[in-house]
């Protein structure tokens, strides 16, 4: 049992154990705190995978800037475990047996998937994963995409205006 | 040229007619059109220049359809069917007034160049435009102009026969694939080459189509109400010539193309037919509304040929051909006697009527005329064609042709007490102060009933007409 | 490419013009010029006069009918802008934004029409869908358009969701995100990877949804409902097609490939069957035009699967034509529509005594959608059933098809019945000549295209 | 030369001239057109009679092509044999008296009603002119169709009244059963033969199997019931005494009814191999001859009478052609022609002279008031009694001989028959005109002698019935049977067994001495009481015609009718349409229910969308199973 | 590490934010647990790509040292789609907010049937 497999372990196991606590708790902010812990496990997912570049990334958008604008709007709307609408428990029974059924289909996919029977994802080495690879395939390959994402963040912040701005 | 000329005339016309807004200018421009287009006919008839009579262009290149029209016996005859009803429509119903005329003839026009085109057309993608194109502006003319319960009615009998179509088209499409030289022509359609299931099923996806159109029984429902809900000029245009749309569809189309299948379902579809027309003649005794009663006397009519299509009879063909053409005439002359009296009298019920003979003797006389010939008497032009039609179906099976020969005799009983409860006995309140038909109407049912006898009495022409295509028919049954 | 960066330039520019310029209307004729500009840069492009060379490290691939369909796309633009670009002004106080945010769809468009690695097709995808999100709520004060938005965004946004996955899974099976995987590599990709499989299921379901394929159809009645007309109009025609073409690209490289492992044929054609379900049967019931039209969008995605469900000649050639033939149909329908007053069926009773031109035009734009011959609806639905039979099996698939076809006709008569034998008193906005013209232009095009279906095609051949 | 498309030719242009002026012309006018038509065929049919007299049959005249296609050819030919010139002469002679008659008789109709009068016998002639002279079946029918349809239109004269109308659909109607019938033997022979004219048919009865003959015979004669009237199709004729009584005379004395026998006549051919059919014929003839009978002798409407002592006779001629004897069928047709049209003409003008009153039991006594017709109704009650030497002594005598014959039964009821047409024309004679009058006062004091008019067709036609038997006389009196010579080139007798004279003559004397009886009980219950009460009970039944009408209706026309309505009401409304209209109201109700679905919540949607991704996997998974299951299906 | 195990987590993760959007009412809660699939997908392709890159080199040391760094640069561009997507998400749940002063996904339910 390696320190790998343990830190591996460990952090499935909180992702898992938070990611249900997203789910279950009442308190739209304490789901957020514990959806940042999701993140904080991803991410150190991300180290062991030898993803410094996804992890560092992971750590400032997601668990930094985005969380933050959910926080935020949260709060600017002062919700509270007592604003929060509740469904009626069959429908979430209905919920969790819809999700069991999916994670049942894709395990079984997973257990069927012959090619990939015997093959890992190497954990602590292989360097692709460092800024350095990254940028130049990210400005060399994979420019057009990159180009076009402006695209896509300009549209976003226009949007933005036309539906946020007060009339 | 000829071939072209006869859809183009219509066309031109009936567009032309959607601007005019005065009605009498309107009729009279209809009537010049619908003359043209029967001079244009009658030129097709006796003309033998093939040149003239057929016309093709290149239309769907990479769809392997041609704009490819075609006059040969059957087309010419019907096409003749088509150009005469319309003038005598238009002089039966000249003095009716119709709400925004022009477009009124504009729809008839269009609707009768769709009709052409369906008889003319050498294309199966061109026959099933055609085929849709007849059917819209008579959905217009239905549903704008008639009875109060019109717009029901003419929308079961749009949907009714769209689904058919629809089921053609498959059937069409699919053929289409199974051609050897992947083209919608009439003649690669006849060398389609299709494996004995699946020309089961396309050959029925085509019939029910045809069927509805006849209508044969149990596919006829939408008949009896739209003709009596729809103005009669329409009912006329309907009854006189789209019905026989079918027929010729099962003779240029069905027939040909799938042999065996029709051969193997032969003895069903002459069973239903029959059953039909007693069941048609049975009800239409009872009726008591005259429109009603005429539309079951044309299903039980429509029903033989439909019954002797099937026996793959030479002569029984060859009077199917020619009962075409005289069963438009005949029922479009018993429409516009119907139509006369209910504008007249404004009631078509029989326990209404009565004693009109007195008061119009002349209308009486042509109207007996009609009537002789709708029961085939001799000497009309009906008894050549049923004569011809009851042989080939005695030819496939004397008992079937017993049972269907007692139609003849339902049909007189109907007839005559049609003739009977309007005409004669002594004049009642709404007929007392009845007057004669007006001169146009008379003229028309004059026209007719000079048809009538001619044909009656020396049918040759016609037949001769239809020899090529009876034979070219009989060389692709095996 | 030039499509791409066009679009999106021209995008930026009327960012700028939203600022620069006060005259509200002056929008509408820059995007004129935009879009036209945009048909001439496409029709270049088409012609291999490309302005900017870039290599796109065959993240994009560029084939004649993408480019046609672009034009198609930009071609139906442009008409909808003409036809109705005033009422897209009037929609709020951005006009100009709106404009921008048509932009950059067609450049999401043009993306989605040539891309070659699932990259492309993820980012084309959101540039698509995010301006939708923003137009679909953009009547901000209209509670039904903000709860569009909201249904639109949420569902979307777990579409995408799914969509990831699935490439995931297909990255996992195949080790490469590009559409054109080489299958002779060593050792471990021979034959079909099972996880490509399930990740294709996954990737097939979200496309689904994009085009409002049932059952993933739900959202598509409510926004179309929702959204103010003539965003509607957009959204229901060249956005949807344009899903239809990434889908189709999709189904011919990748699904084709594994159709050894999987009968992708009986899953489309259980999708289809659902779709024509939905569809047709609940359009019926429908009091509202608008949302009538919602449901027939649904019912003719299930008519342009059957492009996807036959993957040959055919299927391609009459997509375009569906795409083009529908989405002309649509945009006059809605055209009309936003000029109504009442968008129920009783708002267009006697339309045809008081507003002979709209009533003629939207009649003609019926029969194309119901699929009468001489009208483009019909010869494109003539392509699809033609491509399934060309396939041999599932003839049944088409007589089921064709009923349905036939129940569209019952509800698209109805609007004809409204507006030529009932009598009524519809109430209409002020309706400019111009805008007659251009129905008319509409209706004209759907003719010739019904009995000339060729000249579509002349593109793909020289 | 060819004139025998004038026969024809004349009525036609008279039905079309008094037809289309008939508003015009005056009665006059009218009258002469009308009688002229008809005289000039009479005169060009004695031209033809004495052609064939001298030169045999005469060759087929075919006129055009009526239908000739590669499977089937019908010409529209003529054919004047002895048979046909026979019949010729009937028709138009007869015909032409009747012409004549009618102008006085129906002097007080209006022009227009004049003219279409006199048209419509034209019309009748004309076709029954075609009937006779075609040269095969299809022609032959034309006319019988078109008899058919004069009588309807002359029984129908009357409009106004509904009755007549109704008598006037029945005898249509009636006829056309009959006509279901020819048709059908027609189109056996078409397809067995590939044609219809008589010159093929016959020439090839080889090449005819048994049943084929007995089949097409049996048809034909079906064909021949609905137009002589014979059982079960004889209902229509009595009514179709509504019709004016000179209609009555041609019609249903001289020509149409005769059109059966002629055309079994014409079939001898055929039947005379079918022994079948030639049984049938005979029974159903002297069925019917004895049938009627029993009505004729309860009946009290003059007219009614006449009627049914017609279709009597028609018995006795088809009981000669069943037992083989046309030669002796076609005299009785010729000479019942005689004395029946004089019989109706004769009630005509009592009818006349009585203002329209056909009741027996209000007349009596006329004998001093219309002398002529007196003496004229006596010479035919006599004849067709049977009374030597009157014609029909002969002509009847040569049926029962031949019926004896062929079987003694026949025989007997034929006697029978006999002597009760004998007691119910002395009946009608005894009540008519012996006694005293026992009409009104006015009536008496208007009661004359009928115009010449009417006397002198009166006179020709009690001349000829009083020496028409002359013409063939049977050898046991010398005679040389000179019609049977003359017809012996077209009729069979190869079956008809010859009798030796003794018995002959016996046979004579019984059915004389029967019918002297029966004269004499008639008379003598008669003359002093008439029975003016209303007859019990089987003189009830026989009065009420056996209730044979009532059992049609309750059988054939109430059912039918009831089936009629049946499918009106129920199975098209609720059944087809019903049916027709339910896919639609299940469209409507399946799109209420499935819309339901849509109910605007994104988790519903979600919810969906995440079930159907299972679903589509479980597809997926199973797909081998279902796509075989497809293909057991497709 | 077997791939199973990540493609695992992965999974679970992925239904996890799946049920979350079925029990959950609150707009934004439903739009984090979009959010926690998307990670999920994430973490599922640099799995996959550090196993690419394994399988690459299996063999021959000299393989080209990029095989998987697409897959990581997919990841970067789902955060980059993901930062606009929360940026118009939120916009559209304020604005309803706005309007009806709840964010409630089944509060608004005017468009149905």
């Amino acid at each position: 049992m390696t320190v790998t497999e343990i830190l591996f372990w460990f952090l499935s196991a909180l992702a898992l154990f938070s990611a249900l606590m997203v789910l279950v708790s009442k308190n739209p902010v304490h789901s957020v705190l514990w959806l940042i812990v999701v993140f904080f496990a991803i991410t150190g997912h991300y180290i062991l995978l030898n993803a410094q570049f996804l992890a560092i990334v992971n750590l400032i958008v997601y668990a930094g800037a985005i969380m933050v604008l959910f926080l935020f709007v949260i709060m600017l709307m002062n919700l509270s475990s007592n604003t929060e609408p509740q469904r009626n428990s069959l429908v979430r029974l209905a919920g969790v047996v819809a999700g069991g059924l999916l994670l049942v289909v894709m395990i079984s996919a997973v257990r069927s998937a012959g090619e990939i029977s015997h093959s890992t994802a190497t954990m602590n080495e292989g360097d692709i994963g460092l800024i350095e690879n990254l940028g130049k395939v990210l400005f060399t390959q994979y420019v057009v995409p990159f180009e076009l994402s402006s695209v896509l963040f300009l549209s976003a912040m226009v949007g933005t205006v036309v539906i946020g701005k007060k009339e | 040229m000829i071939a072209l000329l006869l859809i183009l005339l219509p066309v031109i016309g009936g567009l032309i007619l959607f601007f005019i807004k005065k009605e009498s200018v309107a009729k009279v421009f209809a009537l010049l059109i619908g003359l043209l287009t029967l001079v244009v006919a009658l030129a097709g008839v006796y003309s033998n220049n093939a040149s003239q009579l057929h016309y093709d262009v290149s239309w769907m290149p990479d769809l392997g359809s041609r704009f490819t029209l075609g006059l040969d016996g059957l087309s010419k005859m019907l096409g003749l069917l088509t150009a005469i009803s319309l003038p005598i429509i238009i002089i039966a119903t000249y003095k009716n007034t119709y709400a925004n005329a022009g477009r009124f003839y504009a729809l008839m026009f269009l609707c009768q160049a769709g009709m052409l085109g369906v008889f003319l057309s050498m294309d199966a993608l061109l026959f099933y435009f055609f085929w849709e194109l007849a059917l819209i502006p008579a959905y217009f003319l239905c549903s704008t102009w008639g009875g109060e319960k019109r717009i029901q009615v003419t929308y079961k009998f749009f949907v009714y026969t769209f689904v058919g179509s629809l089921l053609m088209l498959i059937a069409i499409i699919f053929i289409y694939s199974k051609t050897p030289d992947h083209s919608f022509a009439l003649q690669s359609f006849y060398h389609a080459k299709l494996s004995a299931s699946q020309s089961q099923w396309m050959f029925w996806l085509f019939f029910i189509a045809l069927a509805i159109k006849m209508p044969m029984f149990p596919l006829h429902t939408w008949q009896p109400d739209t003709y009596e809900q729809s103005a009669t000029a329409i009912t006329m245009l309907l009854s006189g010539v789209m019905v026989k749309m079918g027929v010729f569809g099962v003779i240029r189309w069905l027939l040909p193309i799938f042999p065996q299948a029709s051969q193997s379902n032969s003895s069903i579809i002459i069973t239903l037919s029959v059953i039909g027309m007693l069941y048609a003649s049975l009800i239409a005794i009872r009726q008591d509304d005259m429109k009603r009663l005429i539309a079951y006397s044309s299903i039980a009519h429509v029903g033989l040929m439909c019954a002797v299509l099937f026996t793959n009879q030479q002569v029984g063909l060859q009077g199917v051909l020619v009962q075409m053409f005289n069963h438009g005439i005949n029922i479009i002359g018993l429409w516009i006697v119907a139509d006369a009296i209910e504008k007249q009298l404004g009631t078509r019920k029989f326990s209404e009527l009565g004693g009109l003979a007195q008061k119009a003797p002349t209308l009486a006389i042509l109207f007996v005329v009609l009537c002789l010939a709708n029961i085939g008497l001799p000497l009309t032009n009906a008894f050549v064609g049923e004569f011809l039609m009851f042989n080939g179906l005695f030819m496939y099976s004397p008992v079937i042709a017993g049972i269907a020969l007692i139609v003849i005799i339902l049909s007189a009983v109907y007839t005559f007490s049609m003739i009977q409860k309007i005409f004669y006995g002594n004049t009642v309140a709404i007929t007392e102060n009845a007057h004669d038909s007006s001169f146009n109407i008379n003229a028309a049912l004059i026209i007719l009933v000079i048809i009538v006898i001619v044909f009656g009495v020396y049918p040759q022409p016609m037949l001769e007409l239809t020899q090529e295509s009876v034979k070219l028919f009989i060389t692709k049954i095996p | 490419m030039n499509a791409i960066i066009f679009s999106a330039v021209w995008g930026v520019v009327m960012m700028f013009c939203s600022f620069l310029i006060k005259n509200k209307s002056s929008f509408r004729h820059i995007a004129v010029v935009g879009l036209l500009l945009l048909l001439i840069v496409n029709v270049m492009d088409t012609n291999g006069v490309t302005i900017f060379k870039v290599d796109t490290h065959n993240m994009l691939s560029y084939s004649r009918f993408g480019l046609l369909f672009n034009s198609i796309a930009i071609a139906s633009t442009l008409i909808y802008v003409l036809i109705s670009g005033k009422d897209i002004e009037r929609i709020g106080s951005y006009a100009a934004e709106y404009f921008v945010l048509i932009f950059f769809v067609l450049c999401g468009v043009a993306i989605l029409s040539s891309y070659n690695n699932l990259l492309m097709l993820f980012l084309g995808i959101e540039i698509l869908s995010i301006p939708l999100y923003i137009l679909t709520g953009s009547d901000k004060r209209n509670l039904k358009s903000n709860e569009a938005s909201l249904k639109y965004f949420l569902m979307g946004a777990f579409s995408t969701g799914l969509m990831l996955m699935g490439i995931a899974l297909m990255y996992g099976g195949t080790g490469t995100f590009s559409l054109d995987v080489v299958r002779t590599e060593t050792g471990l990709y021979k034959g079909v990877s099972f996880l490509e499989i399930i990740g294709l299921l996954f990737l097939m379901v979200s496309m689904c949804f994009k085009v409002s394929a049932a059952p993933f159809h739900f959202w598509a009645p409510d926004v179309y409902d929702g959204a103010p007309g003539v965003i509607t109009s957009f959204m229901a025609t060249i956005v949807k097609v344009a899903g239809f073409i990434a889908f189709l690209k999709l189904c011919f490289v990748r699904m084709t490939a594994t159709s050894a492992a999987i009968d992708w044929q009986l899953l489309f054609a259980v999708i289809i069957i659902a779709t024509l379900v939905f569809g047709n049967i609940t359009a019926i019931f429908q009091q509202s035009v608008k949302r009538m039209l919602a449901y027939s969008s649904v019912a003719h995605a299930g008519f342009m699967l059957f492009a996807l469900f036959s993957l040959n000649d055919f299927a391609s050639k009459g997509l375009l034509m569906y795409s083009a033939a529908y989405s002309l149909a649509t945009i006059g329908l809605f055209a009309v529509l936003v000029k109504m007053k009442d968008v129920t069926f009783e708002g267009y009773n006697g339309l045809a005594k008081t507003q002979p031109v709209l009533a003629a035009t939207n009649a003609i734009f019926l029969f194309s959608l119901a699929g009468i011959p001489l009208t483009a609806g019909f010869m494109a639905k003539y392509y699809m059933l033609a491509s399934v039979i060309a396939t041999g099996s599932y003839t049944w698939l088409v007589v089921i098809a064709v009923l349905f076809a036939a129940i569209s006709s019952y509800y698209y008569f109805r609007l004809i019945q409204a507006m030529y034998f009932k009598t009524g008193e519809p109430k209409t906005e002020v309706i400019t000549g111009s805008f007659k013209v251009g129905l008319i232009a509409v209706a004209a095009i759907i003719i010739i295209l019904g009995v000339m279906p060729q000249y579509i095609f002349t593109w793909l051949y020289f | 030369m060819n004139l025998v498309y004038l026969v024809p030719l004349f009525p036609l242009l008279g039905f079309l001239l008094n037809g289309i002026f008939r508003k015009s012309l005056s009665k006059s006018l009218v009258g002469l057109i009308g009688c002229g038509a008809i005289l000039a065929s009479f005169i060009i049919s004695c031209i033809l009679f004495f052609d064939v007299r001298s030169g045999g049959a005469l060759p087929v005249q075919p006129l055009f092509d009526f239908i000739n296609i590669p499977s089937l050819k019908i010409d529209f030919a003529f054919q004047v044999d002895q048979l046909s010139a026979i019949f010729l002469l009937i028709i138009t002679g007869v015909g032409f008296l009747i012409h004549v008659y009618s102008t006085s008789y129906m002097h007080e109709e209006k022009e227009e009603h004049f003219a279409r009068y006199f048209s419509y016998l034209n019309l009748f002639v004309f076709s029954m002119l075609l009937l006779v002279l075609g040269s095969n079946y299809v022609i032959m029918f034309m006319g019988w169709e078109g008899v058919g349809l004069c009588s309807y239109l002359l029984i129908g004269y009357w409009f106004k009244n509904d009755n007549y109308n109704y008598a006037a659909n029945k005898a249509f109607i009636m006829n056309r059963i009959g006509d279901l019938g020819f048709l059908l033997g027609i189109f056996w022979m078409i397809s067995k033969l590939g044609s219809a004219s008589f010159g093929d048919v016959f020439t090839h009865t080889a090449q005819l199997s048994p049943t084929d003959i007995t089949g097409i015979t049996v048809l034909l004669f079906i064909g021949a019931m609905g137009k002589s009237a014979q059982i079960p199709l004889y209902t229509w004729l009595p009514d179709a005494m509504a019709g004016p009584t000179p209609v009555s005379a041609l019609i249903h004395a001289a020509t149409m009814v005769t059109a059966g026998i002629y055309m079994v006549a014409r079939s001898n051919a055929l039947y005379s191999l079918s022994a079948v059919a030639e049984n049938l014929v005979a029974i159903v003839g002297i069925a019917t001859a004895l049938l009627a009978a029993t009505i004729a002798i309860k009946q009290n409407d003059i007219k009614k009478v006449l009627a049914y002592s017609t279709v009597s006779q028609l018995g006795y001629m088809f009981l000669g052609l069943g037992v083989g004897a046309y030669t002796g069928a076609v005299f009785h047709v010729m000479t019942h022609a005689f004395f029946k049209a004089l019989l109706f003409l004769g009630a005509g003008s009592v009818i006349h002279a009585l203002h329209n009153q056909q009741d027996m039991r209000y007349m009596g006594g006329l004998k001093k008031y219309l002398p002529v017709t007196h003496i004229t109704f006596l010479a035919a009650c006599l004849a067709i009694s049977g009374i030597p030497p009157f014609s029909g002594f002969f002509s009847k005598d040569e049926i029962l001989a031949a019926a004896y014959a062929a079987n003694p039964v026949y025989w007997v009821l034929g006697v029978i028959g006999a002597g009760m047409t004998a007691f119910y024309m002395f009946r009608l004679y005894a009540t008519t005109f012996l006694g005293e009058f026992r009409g009104t006062e006015e009536q008496k004091n208007h009661l004359h002698e009928s115009p010449l008019a009417i006397t002198i067709p009166l006179l020709i036609l009690a001349i000829l019935s009083v020496i028409g038997g002359f013409v063939n006389v049977p050898a046991v009196f010398g005679g040389n049977a000179s019609l049977h010579q003359f017809l012996s080139p077209v009729l069979t007798t190869e079956n008809v067994k010859e009798l030796d004279s003794s018995k002959d003559f016996m046979l004579m004397g019984i059915s004389v001495a029967v019918a002297v009886i029966a004269i004499i009980i008639a008379l003598a219950k008669y003359i002093k009481k008439p029975e003016l009460n209303e007859p019990r009970g089987l003189g009830k039944v026989l009065a009420n015609k056996w209730y044979v009408d009532e059992i049609y209706d309750a059988l054939i026309v109430n059912p039918l009718s009831s089936l009629g309505s049946f499918f009106k009401n129920v199975i098209e409304k609720s059944g087809i349409d019903g049916f027709v209209n339910g896919v639609g109201t299940f469209i409507q109700y399946s799109s209420r229910r499935i819309r339901l679905v849509q109910n605007g919540k994104v988790g519903t949607y979600i919810m969906f969308m995440v079930f159907s991704i299972l679903v589509l996997w479980l597809i997926f998974w199973n797909q081998a199973d279902i796509i075989n299951f497809f293909q057991k299906i497709f | 590490m077997p791939i199973q195990y990540y493609i695992i987590l992965a999974a679970a993760l992925f239904c996890i934010g799946v049920a979350g959007v079925l029990i959950r009412r609150n707009a934004i809660i439903v739009f984090m647990c979009i959010e926690l699939m998307l990670n999920s997908v994430n973490l599922m392709l640099v799995a996959f790509s550090k196993m690419h890159y394994a399988l690459g080199n299996v063999g021959n040391r000299n393989a080209p040292v990029n095989i998987g760094t697409d897959a990581q640069l997919f990841v970067f561009f789902i955060m980059v789609v993901a930062a606009a997507e929360v940026s118009v998400g939120l916009a559209i749940i304020v604005m309803m907010y706005r309007n009806v002063h709840s964010t409630d996904v089944n509060f608004l339910n005017r468009l149905k049937n």
